[in-house]
């Protein structure tokens, strides 16, 4: 059984990635679910998006899923990324290279500098004062500090991109260029959570003061994921200014911040891959629920269906509402229960091997009570 | 799973609580398998089992705090369907375990709480008991010490004057001298209510016990008259060391 | 998802962003209505120009840029050589950047009209920018050295920059100015009302914009600045009028001047007829955008009259200095920076029954007289 | 000196807004820790409702005193119908659960009611008929002129704190919840039916919104689908700096926050005050994080 | 003060004032390397107080903590446990959502946090689990290693803290009511456990406990607290015959 795991996991793993690669290549229709075929342009531009979110949802999941930080305001260093990089692409004379290094190098500095802070707060005091920094953030750029272009965002000037990465033809490369950064951060993520770092975390989920009394200095260790997610967030951050050709102010609004909560919630936190599939779904759901809305069958329908049905944001929500009631959990939920099914009849526990972490949701049965 | 035993039922006074074939459930573990349980009126009758076996579940399963399937009777009504709330205000009072003192709350407003509509509290005896909880009445429940959460959870049970108490390891973390208090506490109650209760202490057992009932791998495998647990516990040890679990020094 | 098909070298297609959901829904509406009948109009009902079939598709960004921008991409993909549309200038300026990169004309209408002015020789500007030159001729002739302007607005891109537009032709005619810039989220105006009727401004000009305008005039109103000072600001969408009347009040309302970018009924010319049979058909009301989309129709079938289908920056170049008739009147495209230049209309708020409020013409400038100086043209 | 009263009144009175808008939120997050994201909704809804019914009231007049009180009541109806109907139907399943599916859950609800609100009315200012007395008359005081909304607003603001500060103290059903949070079961052992508590108060927390979604509206003149948000983070703050649960925390940090903002706005420079305001909250939380009116406990 | 210098734990004049309360008065106390002392008084004397102040949970309003004659008074909890301070907590107080094998991995790996291990997979080879299941199976859970410590009993979860406490491997313990709530059945073999831990690895053990035969069985020395001061410290046979300690704690035998 285990054996078994063990051989499958990965291959499986390989095959969605070369799969993934091969996406610009297939002229398979999308089924509504992607806009024309799977490898039209349209889908390639959606199909980043989805990765690169994916990678921030994947950071978070480190902050929430597993060391139970719940921020408020992780979406501050995605929007720092995308800014810094494209502020010092638009208003210096700095290069590509030279604007994406110092862009995540700027992330990170500020991070060590708001996380070091907010984390003096206890676990839940945490949540509000990222929150207040994010906002403070927000203000900023909403005013224009700095030429941050206020509600309009700034716009790279795109004669300095490298030309694979200009114009929508080369919209492929920049899928790709998503793709392996999702690929990276996705197995660095699963490795960095099986180490003892990665344990040490979920320990502090449970119960910090305990992790302290044994002797683990918490602070540090929360230091420590707090930097490595918001880096993964600025990183994110650039790909995504780069997917978009500009930096866009809706990264720094709370709505933002609270979008990477769900899509935890949707996926199922405390695993990588749930935070991975929730990501890819919220994505999907933002980008092609409006084609839902103005479509011809909603269109025809009587004025009491066809007003709120025209209203993506109605469906979306509604969605929410229908998964939280039907999907426990969210959809790693359900798959594990499935998979657990088929683990028990194939034989008890797994034997020495590293029993899969606890979902952080399912919260244990001494406060369920 | 072990057959409740019959043999005794025929001599059996008017019960105050009956359990018959009862199965709990948590999460997916099947815990309790076939609970049997007799609880004479006004009588002290004493759950004994090693850790883990169901006893708490037991009283939780009657309380209707956990997922259960069976008969249970209280006062001669049925009680297996009913919810919580709406058993316990048949008149039980409960002691659980952990204490569930609300930390957030002040020894006042948790006593408070637990005064049952229409019934007049007895904080008199309560405060008597503990004077402790008197002077400590407006200071935050989670700032007591564990005896004295302890006490504050048994005030609780023992404000409102109750058909049944279900109290699980009322004396643990007490001081000595104030177990001697509780037991005495117990037995004067003893006298209008049935007491079902769960002691890992053999003398506060023994000095209360009217009925034993030992459990193990949840299900009640013997109950009789604490007499024989006065004479020589052997006979209840012999069943308390079925699977001894602590293989420690022995080993 | 449509236009898959590529789109052949007899269909031109054209690619329409806006915000059918969430702040620009009413004038993206609008916008479509005027852009349909324009187009019906300008090719006698066949929708074909030369023998290129015009063939629109409409896009919902719902105000967010990623979807914005996507959509874009889509429609660049399929074939389309116009973008246009109303919506959030978070999106219109990416949208206009991509429109560009892959050579492409991208008519912004009334989006991001100061950013998109002037940019790029594919990207043609929108008319609100001149907007602010009629102030100027509103103060009337005379002598203005001595008189006082204080300006409110929101302390981003927009405000700022609307403040910058407004000095220009201020300070030709000597008027002093002031600006009070408050954050969009300020929720309590009686402040910087007692402020500005400290500085005992001659007029006072608003360019605030959705939430808090109505407190803002409320505010002004109830520090009596309204009592000496003239309000001078500019309308949008209908829905609005009454608010804005209301909140004014009866004193303010009456020596309070708005500009408008299109006067229903003023021109009378067989343009405006038809949209307005057309509109009556299709149950919608005549407004603020729909000219908007009247011109965005006017530049495409031109484009494609004088510069085919193929060359998009020879179609581009055919608009330079292109003249029409809209349903507002003479519209003209200015070469140097793109920036359309329409009529505009001195109007105030006259309340008629119910709370309907309706503006009434004042004076009417033609598109000549409302041509501001070239601050930034277009680097070739 | 005028500058000083006139701030000192437009402060309380923004003060007095958030209380109003932050109270709702103060039972159903501060008291029930139910992490909302539907009370923005809820205030937009009732801001409605409240126009609605002014604007049929007032056609030809500005509405009457009467018009105004049945705006209100209205506004509380809806807001307590909405809440009852929300608590019972999505979230009784989910007490039990992990705590951020009640996030997930009124994030879905918000988001529906704000989009139907937007689909119906549009995304454009409505003008809320109001009656002159309330926001365009003026009071003068030490040469400062105080619009009369304002006394209003304030007025309201304290006779709803004494109003939940009385229930709160005389009836169970506030101390109900408090220990329903912290051990649901414990309650119920106790003999209590704490699922009736728990949607009695999330119900008040949702008239309470109603009561401040109209008073909002009357307050900016104005409905549009953002009103309800636009407010809420800074009635947020408020909880936060007050302390979660504690109204009365909650209603001193308000005039703080309100004070805070109109003089640092108008002194220093505008927009100084929403960023102390975020400031004052970070502080507050690293300092002292129980707040101003929370109680500290032990840890072990 | 000589006696607290050469000892491996001293407190000295340690006295802890909250929010007014006075729960902790000038208390001085020495335990040698290899001593066992069990903590007795009447509920609320501050015991629990005492280790708090003692593993660094709570800060001492006045007075020093010594452990192994260095000065941590104004040290935390994890750099204490560093320096071989262990204890456990008088109401179970563990990782709930994790499995009991990764709550007794997490301890015994809390003293080997070099930078380079820390990113090492935690082992879960036989070789590295044997230690930890030794653990386990002493105090009776290793069969249920893999299931969730918050779905033990109480009695379990008690055990499961001792598991942890030798995990840890502290040369100073620190326990709080370790044998409430175990059944009387197990009582003896973990009193042996106990002792076993004292004798074989010359650790430093303080326990309060409100099990008179268990103390009189396992301490060396008895400390008895009342109203937060130190109102005797002396052998178990002098302590029980001290009439203070008869009729504020221990009152009539049952
Ligand atoms: N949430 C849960 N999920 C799965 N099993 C559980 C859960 N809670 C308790 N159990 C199991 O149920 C069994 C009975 O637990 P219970 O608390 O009733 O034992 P007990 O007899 O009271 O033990 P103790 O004397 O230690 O209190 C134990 O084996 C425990 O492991
Ligand atoms: N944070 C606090 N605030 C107020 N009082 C406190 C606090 N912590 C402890 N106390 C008080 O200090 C006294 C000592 O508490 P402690 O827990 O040390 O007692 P203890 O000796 O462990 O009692 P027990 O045997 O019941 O565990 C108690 O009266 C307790 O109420
Ligand atoms: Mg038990
Ligand atoms: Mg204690």
């Amino acid at each position: 059984m285990n054996t078994l795991r063990r051989f499958w996991t990965p291959l499986v793993l390989v095959a969605v990635v070369v799969l993934m690669a091969c996406m610009p290549y297939l002229a398979v229709p999308g089924l509504g679910i992607l806009p024309d075929t799977v490898g039209s342009i349209a889908s390639m531009q959606i199909l980043g998006t989805a990765c690169v979110i994916a990678v921030l949802a994947i950071s978070y999941d480190l902050l929430m899923g597993y060391t139970g930080l719940v921020s408020f305001g992780h979406g501050m260093f995605f929007a720092l990324g995308s800014y810094t990089f494209v502020m010092l692409l638009a208003f210096t004379s700095a290069g590509f290279g030279v604007a994406a290094l110092s862009a995540a190098g700027i992330t990170i500095v500020v991070a060590a500098v708001v996380n070091a802070v907010a984390l003096r707060a206890s676990l839940i005091a945490f949540s509000m004062v990222t929150l207040a920094a994010a906002q403070l953030m927000a203000i900023a750029i909403g005013q224009n500090y700095l030429r941050s272009g206020g509600a309009d965002g700034v716009t790279i000037p795109y004669e300095k991109l490298p030309h694979g990465l200009v114009g929508i033809v080369n919209t492929k490369h920049v899928y790709w260029l998503a793709l392996g950064l999702l690929v990276l951060v996705y197995t660095f993520a699963r490795w960095l959570t099986r180490t003892r770092i990665g344990h040490v975390w979920r320990a502090i989920r449970e119960n910090e003061l305990r992790a302290g009394v044994m002797g683990y200095t918490t602070y540090k260790y929360k230091l420590a994921v707090t930097l490595i997610a918001s880096t993964i967030a600025g990183v994110a951050g650039i790909v995504y200014a780069i997917l978009l050709g500009a930096a866009d102010p809706g990264e720094t609004s709370l709505s933002f911040s609270i979008g990477l909560v769900i899509m935890l919630i949707l996926g199922g936190r405390g695993r990588v891959w749930g935070a991975l599939l929730g990501a890819v779904v919220y994505t999907l759901l933002q980008q092609r629920l409006p084609a839902v809305s103005s479509s011809s069958g909603v269109a025809a329908l009587p004025k009491a269906l066809r007003i709120p049905l025209a209203q993506p944001q109605l469906l979306l929500g509604v969605v929410f509402i229908l998964f939280v009631l039907f999907l426990p959990g969210g959809l790693a939920g359900v798959i594990e229960k499935g998979t657990h099914a088929v683990r028990r009849r194939g034989g008890g526990a797994p034997g020495g091997g590293e029993p899969e972490p606890a979902v952080a949701g399912t919260p244990a049965p001494a406060e369920s009570r | 799973m072990s057959p409740p035993d019959t043999s005794l039922s025929r001599e059996e006074p008017d019960l105050a609580l009956e359990l018959a074939g009862v199965h709990a459930y948590l999460g997916e573990s099947h815990i309790l398998q076939g609970v049997s349980l007799r609880v004479p009126r006004h009588r002290v009758t004493v759950l004994l089992g090693r850790n883990g076996v169901g006893k708490t579940t037991t009283m939780r399963a009657i309380l209707g705090l956990v997922r259960r399937t069976g008969r249970i009777t209280f006062a001669g009504a049925d009680i297996a369907g009913e919810e919580t709330h709406d058993i316990v205000a048949r008149g039980i009072g409960y002691v659980p375990e952990d204490r569930d003192v609300f930390h957030g709350l002040t020894v006042g407003e948790n006593l408070r709480l637990a005064v049952r509509r229409g019934g007049q509290p007895r904080h008199d005896l309560v405060f008597e008991l503990f004077p402790e909880l008197k002077k400590r009445t407006k200071h935050l429940a989670g700032t007591l010490s564990g005896g004295q959460q302890q006490m504050l959870s048994l005030a609780r049970g023992l404000l409102n004057d109750n058909e049944l108490l279900l109290v699980d390891e009322p004396t643990k973390g007490l001081a000595p001298v104030v177990v001697r208090e509780v037991v005495e506490v117990l037995e004067r109650a003893a006298g209008q209510t049935t007491v079902l209760m769960v002691e890992q202490n053999l003398a506060v057992a023994r000095r209360l016990a009217d009925h034993i009932a030992v459990m193990v791998d949840g299900a009640v495998v013997l109950r009789e008259p604490a007499g024989r647990l006065a004479e020589d516990d052997g006979a209840v040890r012999a069943y308390l060391s079925v699977g001894s679990a602590v293989s420690g020094a022995s080993s | 998802a449509s236009g898959s098909s590529g789109g052949g070298s007899d269909t031109v297609k054209v690619g329409v962003i806006s915000s059918q959901t969430g702040t620009y829904s009413v004038q993206s509406a609008d916008f479509r209505d005027g852009l349909e009948a324009g187009l019906n109009y300008l090719t006698k009902g066949t929708n074909t120009v030369d023998g290129h079939k015009i063939e629109v598709t409409y896009a919902n960004d719902t105000g967010q840029a990623p979807v914005g921008i996507a959509k874009a991409k889509a429609m660049i993909a399929s074939g389309a050589k116009f973008l246009t549309g109303i919506t959030d200038s978070s999106i219109a300026i990416p949208v206009a950047q991509q429109a560009v990169q892959n050579n492409i004309i991208y008519l912004p209408g009334g989006s991001a009209s100061y950013q998109l002015t002037g940019v790029n020789p594919l990207v043609f500007g929108n008319a609100n920018k001149n907007g602010s030159q009629i102030f100027q001729k509103l103060l009337g002739g005379g002598d203005l050295s001595k008189k006082k302007l204080a300006y409110v607005g929101q302390d981003y891109a927009y405000g700022q920059d609307t403040y910058t537009s407004l000095k220009v032709p201020l300070e030709q005619v000597h008027v002093t100015s002031t600006k009070h810039l408050l954050p969009m989220s300020t929720t309590n105006f009686t402040a910087v009302a007692a402020q500005i009727k400290a500085e005992k401004p001659d007029y006072i000009y608003s360019s605030w914009a959705g939430a808090g305008t109505d407190q803002l005039f409320a505010a002004l109103r109830a520090q009596g600045v309204f009592d000496t000072s003239q309000f001078i600001g500019y309308l949008i969408t209908r829905n609005t009028y009454a608010s804005i009347g209301q909140a004014l009040g009866p004193k303010g309302v009456e020596n309070a001047l708005f500009s408008l970018y299109y006067y229903p009924g003023f021109s009378g010319n067989a343009e405006e007829k038809f949209l307005m049979t057309w509109a009556a058909q299709h149950k919608h009301q005549v407004e603020y955008d729909d000219p908007t989309g009247w011109n965005a129709a006017a530049m495409i079938v031109h484009a494609i009259q004088a510069g085919g289908t193929d060359d998009t920056k020879k179609m581009a170049a055919s608009l330079d200095d292109y003249t029409w008739t809209s349903p507002q009147g003479e519209v003209t495209m200015r070469a140097a920076d793109h920036a359309e230049l329409t009529p505009q209309f001195a109007v105030k708020l006259a309340k008629g029954a119910g709370d309907t409020w309706t503006p009434q013409l004042v004076k009417a400038y033609t598109s000549k007289e409302m041509a501001t100086a070239v601050t930034d043209p277009i680097k070739r | 000196m005028s500058d000083v009263i006139l701030l000192i009144f437009t402060g309380l009175s923004v003060g007095a807004v958030y209380f109003l808008l932050g109270s709702g939120l103060a039972l159903i997050f501060g008291l029930m820790r139910v992490l909302t994201f539907a009370h923005g909704a809820y205030l937009t809804a009732c801001a409605y409702a409240g126009w609605l019914v002014l604007r049929r009231s007032s056609l030809a007049s500005p509405p009457s005193v009467a018009s105004l009180l049945l705006a209100l009541l209205v506004g509380i109806a809806v807001g307590g119908t909405l809440a009852f109907l929300t608590e019972r139907i999505l979230l009784r399943a989910l007490y039990k659960r992990d705590h951020l599916d009640q996030l997930l859950i009124t994030a879905g609800l918000g988001f529906s009611l704000v989009a139907l609100l937007n689909g119906v009315w549009g995304p454009d200012n409505r003008a809320v008929p109001t009656p002159a007395w309330f926001t365009r008359t003026t009071t003068d005081i030490l040469g400062a002129h105080i619009a009369r909304g304002d006394f209003v607003l304030v007025g309201a603001a304290i006779l709803l704190l004494v109003a939940l500060e009385v229930f709160l103290k005389y009836t169970r059903h506030g101390l109900v919840v408090r220990a329903g949070v912290e051990n649901r079961e414990m309650v119920r052992a106790l003999g209590i039916d704490v699922r009736r508590s728990f949607t009695l108060v999330f119900t008040i927390g949702g008239a309470v919104a109603g009561l401040g979604g109209v008073l909002a509206a009357l307050y900016a003149n104005a409905v549009n689908t953002s009103i309800g948000d636009s407010y809420l983070l800074y009635a947020f703050i408020v909880l936060v700096v007050g302390g979660l649960g504690s109204l009365r925390g909650a209603a001193i940090a308000a005039v703080a926050v309100g004070l805070l903002q109109q003089f640092a706005n108008f002194y220093v420079n505008p927009g100084l005050g929403e960023i102390l305001s975020f400031v004052l909250m970070g502080g507050m939380l690293l300092l002292r994080p129980e707040g101003v009116g929370g109680k500290k406990g032990r840890l072990i | 003060m000589l006696r607290t210098e050469s000892a491996a734990l001293g407190v000295e004049e340690l006295s802890l004032v909250i929010d007014g309360a006075q729960i902790l008065r000038d208390v001085t106390l020495g335990v040698a390397t290899g001593e066992l002392v069990a903590v007795i008084g009447p509920n609320g004397a501050g015991k629990t107080s005492l280790l708090n102040v003692v593993s660094g949970t709570l800060r001492a309003t006045s007075g020093r903590v010594m452990l192994h004659e260095q000065d941590v008074t104004s040290a935390g909890p994890a750099r204490r446990a560093r320096l071989g301070l262990g204890r456990t907590f008088q109401t179970s107080y563990l990782f709930l959502g994790l499995t009991v094998l990764e709550n007794v991995r997490l301890a015994r790996q809390a003293k080997e946090q070099r930078f380079r291990g820390l990113w090492r997979a935690p082992g879960s080879s036989a070789a590295a689990l044997g230690p930890i299941r030794e653990h386990l199976a002493r105090v009776g859970l290793d069969g249920v290693r893999h299931d969730l410590a918050g779905s033990l009993s109480h009695g379990d979860r008690r055990k499961l803290e001792l598991a942890l406490m030798l995990a840890s491997e502290s040369t100073i313990v620190l326990l709080d009511e370790p044998m409430a709530g175990v059944n009387s059945e197990d009582l003896p073999s973990l009193m042996e456990l106990i002792r076993d831990v004292q004798r074989d690895t010359d650790a430093t053990i303080v326990m309060v406990e409100h099990h008179i035969d268990v103390v009189m069985e396992l301490a060396h020395r008895v400390a008895v607290m009342h109203h937060g001061s130190l109102l005797a410290f002396d052998t178990p046979a002098n302590v029980v015959t001290n009439a203070t300690v008869r009729d504020a704690y221990l009152g009539e035998p049952l």
